[in-house]
């Protein structure tokens, strides 16, 4: 056998259990030598888990058996002392969270010196020039100057991108990405997948890119592995995979995004007009530090019609969130802001409090936006509670489980908590709590990023049902083209607190003005596998 | 301040640097032990645990018997006491008194000298007499010597000091002339305010005269070191004129607080003496310390004042129920480890001048007989059965001792169906609530002889007496009484007034007299010359060590 | 880094003014005065005293003539000790306390530290234990009660040491009060440290240096650093819990220190004196505080960019 | 979104953490079933002084022996001044002949009656002209399990009493502490800006105050009542509360189910009642655990300055400041009092430490 051949890492039958729960229940993979294999699940599948498992990474707790051979040595026969010698020189891994997979205490030059004295046996010196060769490699502008940043003072993406230089730091044969880029920004996360498939290419590594979402590896991967509740339920070429999915699962992590549906009123009255929104935040200074300011909102008009969809694109950070609550006069912003007529500009909080029923907001994080400790029907009725306080327990009751029925949630959800439902039934909660008072214009704050693709699917179709049946407007907001371009029936693309184009959704899609907003939709139609 | 790669050796590097610099300065921040004394290379040296810290070294600042037992170490007055607290000759070798009972002579002694050598002269007492009156010294015992002539007058200012009736005569002879007559003159001399200082150095360093580096004494010692809290040096001072018989190099004073912890210092033989024991530990020190325990009967009375100005306890009714009731035995015997005596007169024995004093009138009398009484008295005067419920409320200073004796008494007034309270309070605020004198029910109090003189006690029953009078007690026969024994000058005849004014105080109980003080000495059988007296003073200069 | 000390410093001052003011209100609503003591002092005599020591002057007065004095460095005569000024007194009792108060510190931390790394380093195992268990003892085991029976085992029944006493700070004097400050303070740090290092070993940046397979002593290093913030910033509570111990400790042990006159100061209502050791550790809590801001600040260079820590 | 360690282990882990708080629950339990119970049944008033019983070691058998019955005899012999010739006893029953130079008065027998030892007398004969009297009379029995202490009250009812008085103050405190430092830290948090900075550097402030002086202040000022006590203890002890629950409030405001519940026009007080103060109640709670033990050993400290509560009302410090100054005479006055302030106080830092390691409650 020659050595591209010969499997470099063959893992066989894993499974790793917590006491009586098993999490991986016999995987078995295969593979070769400058192949990238993809493992592909949802959140708590076993992804992490087996390889972590296999590489003798787990908590004292987990009990591994099974076998993962490397080259020819078994890694969960090695004693810590050789496994630890194997990794970071042979093995590398990249992890999800680019914000704390880095100490924060030290500066990444050090630690990806360290990575080099310790694993390469460098010394001081030749480690400091070397780690400034990786940030280079790495994609990191002027490394001789960033070697001596710390984690925080650096963004997501270059952060990513030191996490990305330690583990190159030994010229690895096999590097583990888990999720790299799901905490980043679409444009940016597509900048670290070309980076690591060059890096791939330069260094003839071999990779296990871990990752939810199938249409995203299926243009890096060699191989794919779909897991399922601990076990790979499907497996091939890639190619093979997305073309012929041969299980129902996989074929729903592959189902795309509705294509827009046109919407012919554009002659609605208007409901909503902003003029010249500005939001800023004062960082307060000390005594003798003068504050700072920063613009999150800077002059921003809009205008929308009664029942229409408007869509803000734009990565995080860009302001779509602020500009969002400011409309709704959550924070205080300057401009002039008209609701259904109204000038909500000078109006108090009590002032406010009349109009809040007819203007709701509904959440990115489901997990966040309900509170752990209330029921969900307490969660659902609390907007009653504000608004109708003289209603009674029982006809609340009965209102909560009328409201959980229209999101098509089982009443009966309505005495449990929150963390016991699926983060699908959590976001229904939250559109229900926001819809029990009837609103006239709901705000949606990404209200899928945090879901599975399949997920998202039935959210947008029940707000687009709930759009027809109450003749609601909308404001969405997503850093997801694919999302928008499926319910806007308006776009509005957002960077650094301004909005730098604007128009009808299709136009924007179709003929997008800024390279920018480019960008933006090939990272959307990059996922899409288009 | 920023990380530079490797930096984490570094860290680890630094941790272990800075722990060897810690316990390198651990090391040197203990220093060389250093004999006990200091730089004094002390032969002989008395240890003495004290209860306190002298407040001020400053004859004319000083209240408290610590000061006064240091300051008789310092200065020696024109008479001095011995190991049994006997008043004898001091720097006057000796005096003459005219006829009128006012006009004293006294005669130094050639040899007295201060610390630095100067002779100490009349003058040396006249300076410190009217330092002591003059308003601008604030001199908290200015009163005990209002005896001398013009002495209140110019100390509320309304005279001069030079119109004190003191003056030097020639330079052996010190004249001191008295208001009116008092018996009792002469054991004031024995007290702190009527300690002769040394001008010049007062003169040159002002109040900072009492440092170990200015003091001049002229007594058997004289300060070398004084720290608060700590420790208090006196060295043997060769200029004194009988030092040839002082056997001690040096006294050392310790300030300890912690009565336990000074027993526990007593016992592993870190001192020689203490003048107090936990009273909790009297059984204790009893049965392990039975040869160094010395327990004395001491010139202190222990007693609740009644507040006589409101009712009930403007009735003597009341007030002599009550006092039946109490079974002083008890509160002697078992509250306070037989380490105070029951009290059954306000003058504690022990006075020469005075003898046996007066006594309750139901001392005598059987336990259940007193009860009866007490239940009748009661009645008479409205409360018990069929009348109302006496409630009455104890202010004490916060010691367990004085709770100790409350919860006691509280417990024998039930039986006459008294329900008591108690209210205790920080020292300040119990002895301001003495001088203040607010409504109150019945206040703990007590009192030490300032000099061994009934006259002494008797007068807390003044009405004229505002400061120290905390019953508020009125009654004209007392008054009379006393100022008769004032102006008495047959020893006999001022006796007869002085019991006759006791037993109408006792029959009155404006104080209810529960005990008397003993004093409670731990001291240790090495400690020579140590002898126990009324007034629980033991001067170094008696006192030896043996090996 | 320098503006954010001087920030803190320039904030400390007002902060110190306003603890001025309100002890000095406060201890003048306590009630009696310096000259209520056994023996009651003459009406006359007792108005002249404090005519002397201007206590007789309206408050707002005496504040304005205390806070002078102070600008001057001078806290004033103390009305107990009437030789001695506070100055002169704190001049001798300030390094006893400091000395004692510091390596009971120095003790606590590495005997803390070190319980706690052993704790943490195989949690459940007898080290993690034993930390628990000495560390439950420390903490309820009031003051007052170690030192009475470490005088008991270690002066009376071994002869080892002195049963108190400061003699001018010989070693063997300090043993025992060091050891009775610090027991308390080892338990919290052990704990403290235990509980930090096991939350730091969680950490996913040490996951990140598990996954490289560096050295076990690298790990503990960065998870050290990390544990270090939590226990760096009790030592600001700690120096004030350390005080209410060595009122005990010197009390207890005679020794000439700082504790005995807070308590000795109020309760005979020395006004001066009182002042004085107030001014003196709250000034010592706001320099350790700061002290602690800048360490934590050393520790996390994320800190070093906010105004503001915690 | 990959958890590292699935949710059904985490459980477990706990599982097996939760002995040590069932256990603390247990002891807490008993002590303070104990205390409210004991003093009922213990057969001594915790005032009541036995004279004829001061300081008595502590033994499971019943009071008085032979000693102590001689002793009180004499005592009481000595007081009425008759001499107590013979004695036996005979099933708790004590035959004494008195005698005196002159006839003996009848009710000087109350003496005994008076006394802690004996029962009523009888008078069994009278003979020379009332100079010799024959009495019965009955032995009272008495058990001290913890002993007596200086007074002569019984250690064990005192314990308890003590008991109450001390988890009241720790509890009681706590509250003031809590109810106080929930209110001050809600509002920083929730309101921020300069509100929040002036409130916390009050905060800050007061925390460089001495927190002795203020304790011992304000018992001078305020008395030594023992509601004043646990006041005085919770208006120093709310700070640290007050910045831990302004903390969580900053970080729960974050939290997107604050901002919908603005949304929905929520006032701000029913935000901070509804939702920031429930979800910062497992911080809360786990602070509280650490704070009731601190509460009772600041007690303590306060009554080793001999500030504490009132005679004849105790607390556990006031028993345990007592027995420490005793330790070499008596120790039984420092053991049992001290056995019950350790076990309650660690059996709450258990529970402090167990609470703070569930789920849900303290950190995530």
């Amino acid at each position: 056998m020659d050595a591209a051949a010969k499997p470099l890492l063959r893992v066989r039958d894993l499974r790793v259990s917590y006491g009586p729960a098993s999490v991986v229940k016999g995987v078995s993979f295969t593979l070769r030598r400058g192949e990238t294999a993809a493992i592909v699940g949802e959140s708590g599948s076993g992804k992490t888990q087996t390889v972590l498992g296999a590489l003798g990474l787990l908590p004292r707790q987990a009990v591994t058996t099974g076998s993962a051979i490397f080259e020819d040595t078994e890694l969960l026969a090695l004693s810590r002392r050789r496994l630890d010698a194997l990794l970071g020189r042979r093995i590398a891994m990249v992890f999800q969270e680019p914000m704390s997979s880095l100490d924060p205490l030290f500066t990444v030059g050090a630690q990806i010196g360290a990575i080099l004295r310790l694993k390469a046996e460098l010394s001081r010196r030749a480690a400091t020039a070397r780690a400034k060769e990786l940030l280079d490699l790495a994609g990191i502008a002027e490394p001789g100057r960033r070697v001596h940043a710390y984690p925080h003072e650096m963004s997501g993406g270059q952060r990513q991108r030191v996490a990305i230089a330690m583990a190159i730091a030994c010229n690895p044969d096999l590097l583990i990405a888990d999720e790299p880029t799901t905490a980043l920004d679409v444009t940016v996360a597509a900048r670290i997948l070309e980076l690591l498939a060059k890096l791939k290419q330069s260094f003839g590594m071999a990779m296990i890119f871990i990752s939810h979402d199938l249409g995203l590896v299926r243009r890096i991967a060699n191989s794919v592995h779909v897991m399922r509740e601990g076990e790979i339920i499907e497996a091939g070429s890639a190619a093979e995979v997305a073309a012929n999915p041969r299980h129902e699962y996989t074929r729903m992590l592959l189902a795309a995004m509705p294509r827009a549906r046109a919407h012919t009123r554009t002659d609605a009255p208007v409901l909503l007009r902003a003029e010249n929104i500005g939001v800023r935040f004062s960082l307060r200074g000390g005594l003798l530090s003068a504050a700072r300011e920063i613009k999150a909102v800077d002059g921003v008009s809009l205008c929308l019609g009664q029942g229409r969809t408007l869509g803000l694109a734009g990565e995080s950070g860009s302001g779509k969130s602020t500009l969002a609550r400011a409309l709704l006069k959550l924070v205080p912003a300057s401009g002039m802001i008209r609701f259904d007529g109204r000038n909500l500009t000078r109006l108090d909080r009590a002032a406010m409090r009349p109009l809040r029923r007819s203007m709701q907001l509904v959440f990115q994080d489901p997990y966040g936006s309900l509170s752990p400790l209330m029921r969900v029907d307490d969660i659902v009725t609390e907007g009653l509670r504000v608004h109708e306080p003289a209603m009674s327990r029982s006809a609340r009751d009965a209102r909560a489980a009328l409201a959980l029925e229209e999101v098509l949630l089982d009443p009966e959800l309505r005495h449990r908590f929150p963390q016991q439902l699926s983060g699908g039934q959590r976001q229904r909660v939250a559109i229900a709590r926001a819809m029990i008072l009837k609103p006239r214009l709901v705000v949606l704050d990404e209200p899928t990023s945090a879901l599975d693709r399949a997920v998202q699917i039935g959210i947008l179709a029940l707000l687009e049902q709930l759009q027809d049946a109450h003749g609601l407007t909308y404001v969405i907001i997503s850093h997801d083209l694919a999302v928008i371009r499926a319910v806007a029936d308006e776009i509005a693309v957002m960077k650094d607190g301004r909005i730098i184009e604007q128009g009808p959704a299709r136009e924007i899609v179709e003929r997008p003005r800024e390279p920018y907003t480019r960008a933006l939709i090939a990272a959307a139609l990059l996922a899409e596998g288009k | 301040m920023s990380s530079r790669p490797g930096q984490h050796l570094g860290l680890f590097r630094l941790f272990f640097r800075v722990a060897a610099v810690c316990i390198l300065a651990f090391g040197l921040g203990f220093p060389a032990n250093v004999g006990i004394g200091g730089s004094a290379p002390a032969k002989m040296v008395w240890h003495r645990g004290e209860l306190g810290d002298p407040g001020s070294l400053d004859p004319h600042k000083a209240t408290t018997l610590i000061e006064s037992n240091i300051l008789d170490e310092l200065f020696e007055g024109l008479v001095t006491l011995d190991a049994r607290g006997e008043i004898i000759p001091g720097v006057a070798s000796s005096w003459t008194v005219d006829t009128g009972g006012t006009i004293y002579d006294f005669k130094l002694r050639s040899d007295a000298k201060w610390s630095n050598g100067d002779k100490v002269v009349p003058e040396d007492f006249v300076y410190a007499f009217r330092r002591l009156m003059a308003p601008a010294t604030g001199a908290p015992y200015a009163n005990i010597l209002y005896t001398l002539k013009n002495a209140e007058r110019i100390n509320k200012g309304e005279l001069p000091a030079e119109a004190l009736g003191v003056r030097a005569v020639n330079e052996t002879t010190l004249e001191i002339a008295l208001e009116q007559p008092a018996p009792y003159f002469i054991s004031q001399l024995a007290h702190m305010t009527a300690k002769p200082l040394h001008r010049k150095s007062i003169e040159a360093f002002g109040s900072d005269f009492v440092r170990p580096a200015h003091m001049v004494a002229n007594g058997p010692f004289m300060l070398r070191e004084f720290t608060p809290n700590d420790r208090l040096v006196l060295v043997k001072n060769p200029y004194y004129y009988d030092s040839a018989h002082v056997a001690l190099d040096a006294e050392i004073f310790y300030s300890l607080e912690d009565r336990s912890a000074a027993l526990r210092r007593f016992m592993a033989g870190e001192i020689q003496s203490y003048d107090d024991v936990p009273v909790e530990q009297i059984a204790f020190v009893r049965a392990h310390l039975a040869e160094a325990f010395e327990v004395t009967p001491n010139l202190g009375s222990y007693f609740y004042a009644f507040d006589t100005r409101h009712k009930p306890f403007g009735d003597r009714r009341v007030r002599q129920a009550l006092s039946m009731a109490i079974d002083r035995e008890f509160l002697a015997e078992r509250i306070w480890g037989g380490t105070m005596d029951p009290g059954y007169s306000f003058v504690p024995p022990g006075i020469p001048s005075y003898g046996a004093p007066a006594t309750v009138a139901s001392k005598d009398i059987d336990p259940y007989q007193r009860e009866d009484e007490a239940k009748r008295l009661l009645a008479e005067a409205g409360f018990g059965p069929g009348g109302k419920k006496l409630e009455v409320e104890i202010r004490l200073n916060n010691s367990e001792n004085h709770r100790a004796t409350a919860v006691a008494i509280a417990d024998m007034w039930k039986a006459l169906g008294v329900e008591t309270r108690l209210l205790a309070t920080d020292a300040t605020s119990h002895y301001a609530l003495l001088r203040e004198k607010p409504a109150f029910d019945i206040a703990r109090s007590g009192w030490f002889a300032d000099y061994p003189d009934a006259q002494n006690f008797l007068f807390l029953g003044q009405s004229d007496n505002q400061a120290l009078n905390a019953a508020s007690f009125k009654n004209e026969s007392y008054d009379r009484l006393m100022h008769e024994a004032q102006v008495e000058d047959l020893p006999e005849r001022r006796r007869a007034i002085l019991h006759e004014a006791e037993a109408l105080l006792l029959d009155e109980q404006p104080y209810l007299v529960l005990l008397t003080y003993r004093s409670r000495n731990l001291v240790s059988p090495k400690l020579k010359g140590w002898e126990p007296n009324v007034l629980d003073n033991h001067p170094g200069r008696y006192i030896s060590i043996a090996p | 880094m320098l503006r954010f000390f001087l920030a803190r410093v320039a904030t400390a001052v007002p902060a110190l003014f306003i603890i001025i003011a309100l002890a000095f209100f406060l201890m003048r609503l306590a009630p009696g005065g310096p000259f209520d003591t056994e023996r009651a002092l003459d009406p006359e005599i007792a108005k002249n005293l404090r005519r002397i020591y201007r206590l007789d002057l309206p408050l707002m007065r005496q504040f304005w003539l205390y806070l002078q004095n102070l600008a001057h460095g001078d806290l004033g005569p103390s009305l107990h000790w009437r030789d001695f000024t506070v100055n002169e007194l704190f001049a001798k009792a300030l390094p006893v306390s400091a000395t004692l108060g510091a390596k009971a510190m120095l003790v606590a931390i590495f005997a803390g530290a070190a319980l706690g790394l052993a704790g943490a380093m195989r949690p459940g195992g007898i080290g993690a234990r034993v930390v628990d268990g000495a560390a439950i003892f420390g903490i309820i085991l009031p003051v007052f009660v170690v030192a009475p029976l470490l005088q008991l085992g270690f002066g009376l029944t071994l002869h080892a040491l002195p049963v108190g006493g400061w003699n001018d700070g010989a070693w063997q004097n300090q043993v025992l009060p060091v050891t009775t400050l610090a027991l308390p303070q080892i338990a919290i740090v052990a704990r403290l440290m235990q509980a930090a290092l096991r939350d730091a070993l969680a950490m996913p940046h040490i996951r990140t240096l598990r996954a490289f397979g560096m050295p076990r002593y690298h790990i503990y290093i960065h998870a050290l650093r990390a544990a270090f913030a939590p226990v760096v910033s009790y030592l600001g509570l700690a120096a004030a819990n350390v005080l209410t111990g060595s009122v005990v400790v010197e009390t207890i042990f005679g020794i000439p220190g700082m504790g005995r006159y807070f308590v000795d100061g109020a309760l005979g209502r020395d006004y001066t004196l009182v002042m004085g050791t107030v001014i003196v550790v709250a000034a010592a809590v706001l320099l350790f505080n700061l002290i602690v801001d800048l360490i934590l600040a050393w520790l996390d260079p994320r800190v070093r960019y906010e105004s503001r820590p915690r | 979104m990959n958890e590292s360690l699935p949710a059904n282990p985490r459980r477990l882990a706990t599982a097996s953490r939760n002995w040590p708080m069932r256990a603390s629950l247990a002891i807490l339990g008993l002590i303070a079933l104990l205390c409210l119970i004991g003093p009922l049944v213990s057969g001594h008033p915790y005032d009541q002084v036995y004279r004829d019983y001061v300081l008595v070691r502590p033994s499971l058998f019943a009071h008085p022996d032979a000693h102590e019955t001689h002793e009180a005899l004499e005592g009481i012999a000595r007081r009425m001044r008759v001499g107590a010739e013979t004695s036996r006893e005979e099933g708790g029953v004590l035959h004494i002949t008195l005698s005196a130079g002159r006839p003996i008065d009848p009710r000087a027998l109350r003496a005994f009656e008076r006394s802690d030892v004996f029962g009523p007398a009888r008078i069994v004969e009278t003979s020379d002209e009332g100079r010799r009297v024959s009495i019965d009379i009955l032995l009272k029995r008495m058990v001290f399990l913890f002993g007596t202490d200086a007074n002569g009250r019984d250690l064990f009812t005192r314990v308890l009493i003590a008991g109450r008085i001390s988890l009241a103050v720790g509890l009681l405190a706590s509250f003031v502490a809590l109810t106080i430092g929930v209110a001050y830290g809600a509002v920083a948090g929730y309101a921020g800006g300069r509100i929040d900075a002036l409130m916390m550097r009050i905060v800050e402030i007061v925390y460089a105050l001495p927190f002795i002086f203020f304790v011992i202040v304000l018992v001078m000022v305020f008395g030594r009542h023992f509601v004043l006590i646990f006041v005085t203890i919770g208006a120093v002890e709310w700070l640290d509360m007050a910045r831990i629950v302004r903390g969580q409030t900053l970080s729960i405001q974050q939290r997107d189910f604050v901002a919908a519940a603005e949304a929905l026009g929520a006032s701000a007080p029913a935000i901070l009642w509804r939702h920031v103060v429930p979800n910062a109640s497992g911080t809360i709670a786990a602070f509280l655990a650490v704070l009731v033990p601190r509460v009772i050993l600041l007690e303590s400290f306060v009554s080793f300055l001999g500030l504490g509560v009132q005679e004849p009302l105790t607390s556990w410090g006031v028993l345990v400041a007592d027995g420490a100054r005793n330790i070499q005479g008596s120790v039984h006055l420092l053991i049992f009092p001290a056995l019950f302030l350790g076990a309650t106080l660690g059996a709450l830092q258990s529970l402090g430490d167990a609470w703070q390691g569930s789920p849900g409650t303290g950190r995530r």
